[in-house]
């Protein structure tokens, strides 16, 4: 039934090649676990290595400073921009603080406050995604978590500065997207990206989380089919066994392909830059179209 | 996401028996009855389900009901496999259970006389879940009430974002927001009437950004899941935690109204739009 | 030293003739008891005497529903409006609930969205001021009092429809003002408009609350004074002992006001409001300019 | 309102003793020392009062800045007394006392090179209240800003509105507010520098309104005054309660800069605007 809209051809395993397969290990859990790994490099980690000048700013002026989504002005290469990003932490305790990188309301308001900053001091927004997922506790719900991401996506569709997000880590579902929505999407090689957690899936759809792996592999939650997809833009390649193994070399990676993505960027009218962005979003999903 | 199923579980025990047991309260009414009070208890006022047909049977004049972009159907683009089997198979057999080729019916028509574009969700469709065809007629349906300059009503009814789809399906929310955003950028109305329930992908995305956020009584409105919550904050939640009236409460919703009033609340809400 | 940069002349009782007057019993002080009357008319009086039909709108859409503080579409003789005001209550336990009209900062948010919505909808903005002032507690400080208002003194300044601001009672303060920035700002002859309450500031300058009949004298908190220095543009007469003593007839004269002042506001273009209104506010106060 | 009077009489005990004592800590500290270290305390780091030309001499290149709009200042126009005599007496006390002519100082010049358009509130002047002189220097310096296409800056160091002149000087509030709505409408930046003690109207109204809310360690940043607070509720208030700390904590201060930082800080921020 129906005609196809886009001629994405995917390799994907046929269904009993799958059933055949070690579930346990396949490439996309490899990459879940480098993701996660208790080394892989954090926001901040990037931040002392490629930035130049930072400016935090704190607070989304209406409850609190939300300390695991962090922001603020800052220089990469002489370019300047506004820096917000989810913030993990590597010791416990900076892990407590930060609430694992997971944001409340507050951190996805304070990140809207931000973008609006930099749309009046017209310099680029760009985000860094590397987030388990936004919170899901009952201060969350209570103070609007749902509507705090909703407005983000609203609100990011029409802000009048480049806006380059870049998938460092985790890019755990509506969390990740609430300072997703951009002109160019970038992702480490190794880095994930998917609509819920692996152990979320396999627990739904599997009934059962250890079969993680097999979700993982399912949903495409990887660098490459995501570009296949048009979810992103452009890879950043890892080196070696992955960002942990040499920190200063992917962080350098990072800052080139950030600046080779704003400049063209800067070239556009806000209207050319406002309607490619909806052009973009717009075309994101496949269905069928039927005759 | 995890509701839908057993919400679904729990429809099928019913549906064709001549009683029909109220989820709430219990009471057994006529099939009949049931179906002549919009689906709505009697006794409880709990509101349940309703198709996206009977929804707009209930809504639009007479005969002025036009379906747009129907002809969008999902698409199995990961050639995604759980154990009960592929992707495709589930929404073809959705699509024939339904009769309908997506999780939502997209149209203009006439509300006590005013025009307007309206996209209705319908549970019955993979749990209204977001996919990537939901997606794209939840936003074709703005472009038209945008390009026609006639205000948009959402009606949600959703378990979340689809996940058989991957990260497309999130992709949607970014994608149903920028049309929510063209909407504001032109001043044109945007209601959304948040329906039992509306969570996950879809209340973090159009179904919360309403000009006007409107719920029938009693409906589930969240984010997160309750069992998540529950472990991570260890400790139970309250009893009306992310109801409609809960959302109200803290600021997320306008106006709870009856199905039967809603109708007149929305052209009522929308004769106050002067441009 | 300088020169007056206004022609107002005050009337004012000399010093001396102040100091022999029996401060308890002066007219500024019988209209602060007219004001806090226990049957005074509240916003609900007279939104159930004069609106046709009102659509509550609730939430601020970040924290709650602040009920000290209420709004919604609402008709006046046949005119579209968004009716925002403070909400006291008459029974303990409405007042209770209503706490006392002092509206927290999610009270002034959600006039905030209200107004927007107006915009949006291209209604003029109706505004009723009733209030002992912004709500002086732990939580209100916390989600930022202070935030609340200012922001709401700023937008206001930019709301792109007509606002017309009547003052039914106590106009308390910031609190007051926090949804008092209007085109036209319409008074009742029994209501009163304070920087601070008498009490607070015979207290700080007569160091004891009992010469707030003097505080309320000298502070020029009543509808006259208030009319001379330019702070509010037209007072509605109330009938015999005050609003209270005859609700329909006061309601009417409101109704009838705003209508009138509605009007000549829907003629100008969105520049010529702003712009009025800017200027409106630029000419509020009294210093000495010298040479 | 009801703090500056008690902090103006702290103030004159020591103000002609070669020791400061830091209100703080209750260090002796020379006055040579406490002045050059800019009226800051070296044990505790307590941030004390410092006059307009003071904080101007601090900020800006040498000979770079030009006073504006000095010829302002406060008149009585309610004929306003109360136990103490009258407001006029008060206010031109005052501007014997401080040598400036109304609670803020406004003017143009460079800091570390870049123009910017400034007004520093002084403490000495009435307690920093928000008169209408006040109000109008605030709104015409805005307007410098504005028509000159220059970011702004204000010091804030207010107990409030100033209640001798009445429901005019709550208008403060609303005019300073127009003058900053109108440069946010431009995209000019303005920064605000909230320093002890920022209260009442004034932080009701342009100071809590900074593209970037900066303040100096520990200042007293408040709505309703704490004694208010504790009637109210009817119980204590956190030791750290209104602080500029605790405004980071809340979300409304973005940055707590050191006095002797702040120069290089605001100039830091503003070569960010890039219009
Ligand atoms: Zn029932
Ligand atoms: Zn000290």
């Amino acid at each position: 039934m129906g005609q196809e809209i886009d001629n994405i051809v995917m390799d994907e395993p046929k269904v009993d090649e799958m059933k055949k397969k070690n579930k346990k290990e396949n490439a996309s859990w490899n990459i879940v676990q480098v993701s996660r790994h208790p080394k892989r490099p954090i926001l901040q980690d990037y931040i002392s290595h490629i930035v130049e000048n930072f400016v935090e700013l704190h607070g989304d002026r209406y409850f609190s400073d939300d300390k695991a989504m962090i922001g603020g002005f800052a220089e990469i290469g002489g370019q300047k921009i506004m820096l917000i990003g989810h913030n993990k932490g590597k010791k416990t305790n900076e892990n407590i603080e930060r609430n694992f990188g997971m944001a409340k309301p507050d951190g996805y308001r304070k990140a809207l406050r931000l973008m609006k900053l930099a749309q009046r001091f017209n310099i680029p927004v760009v985000t860094f995604i590397d987030t388990p997922g936004a919170f899901p506790g009952l201060e969350a719900e209570e103070r609007g978590q749902a509507e705090a991401i909703a407005k983000n996506l609203t609100e990011m569709a029409s802000i009048e500065v480049p806006i380059v997000c870049v998938v460092i880590g985790e890019g755990g579902s509506g969390g990740a997207l609430g300072i997703g929505v951009g002109d160019r999407i970038l992702m480490l090689s190794n880095a994930i990206y998917s609509v819920i957690s692996p152990e979320g899936c396999a627990s739904i759809l599997w009934r059962d989380a250890a079969f993680a792996p097999d979700a993982a592999e399912a949903m495409n939650i990887t660098a490459k089919p995501l570009l296949k997809h048009g979810i992103i833009d452009e890879i950043i390649e890892e080196p070696g066994e992955g960002a942990h193994t040499d920190v200063k070399t992917v962080a350098e990676s990072i800052k080139t392909s950030i600046l080779k993505n704003i400049k063209p960027l800067q070239k556009l009218s806000i209207d050319e830059l406002i309607q490619s962005r909806f052009e973009k979003f717009s075309a994101m999903g496949k269905f069928t179209v039927n005759k | 996401m995890a509701w839908f199923s057993e919400a679904i579980t729990e429809r099928k025990k019913t549906k064709k028996d001549l009683w029909v047991k109220c989820k709430k309260c219990g009471s057994h009414i006529y099939a009949d009855e049931w179906k002549k009070n919009l689906n709505v208890c009697p006794s409880c006022n709990y509101h349940g389900a309703i198709t996206s047909y009977e929804r707009i049977n209930l809504l639009f004049d007479k005969g002025s009901f036009k379906e747009l972009f129907d002809n969008i159907s999902p698409k199995d683009s990961l050639n995604f496999v759980d154990l009960k089997g592929s992707y495709k198979d589930k929404y073809e057999a959705n699509i024939k259970k339904t009769g309908i080729s997506e999780s939502v019916v997209t149209g203009h028509g006439k509300m006590n006389g005013i025009p307007v574009v309206i996209a209705v969700m319908d549970f019955r469709f993979l749990g209204g879940s977001l996919g990537s065809g939901t997606g794209e007629k939840i936003l074709q349906a703005a472009n038209y009430a945008h390009d026609h300059n006639l205000p948009y009503i959402v009606f949600s009814a959703s378990g979340g974002a689809r996940m058989q789809e991957g990260a497309l399906s999130l992709m949607q929310m970014a994608k149903t927001c920028a049309g929510v955003a063209r909407l504001n950028r032109k001043n044109i109305p945007y209601v959304s009437v948040l329906t039992n329930p509306t969570t996950g992908g879809v209340s973090a995305s159009y179904a919360m950004m309403g000009d006007i956020n409107v719920s029938e009584p009693g409906a589930l409105i969240a984010f997160a899941g309750r069992r998540v919550i529950e472990q991570t904050i260890g400790e139970n939640l309250p009893d009306d935690f992310q109801t409609a009236e809960y959302l109200r409460e803290h600021g997320f919703v306008d106006s709870i109204v009856n199905r039967k009033d809603l109708k007149d609340y929305l052209t009522n809400v929308l004769s106050y739009y002067n441009r």
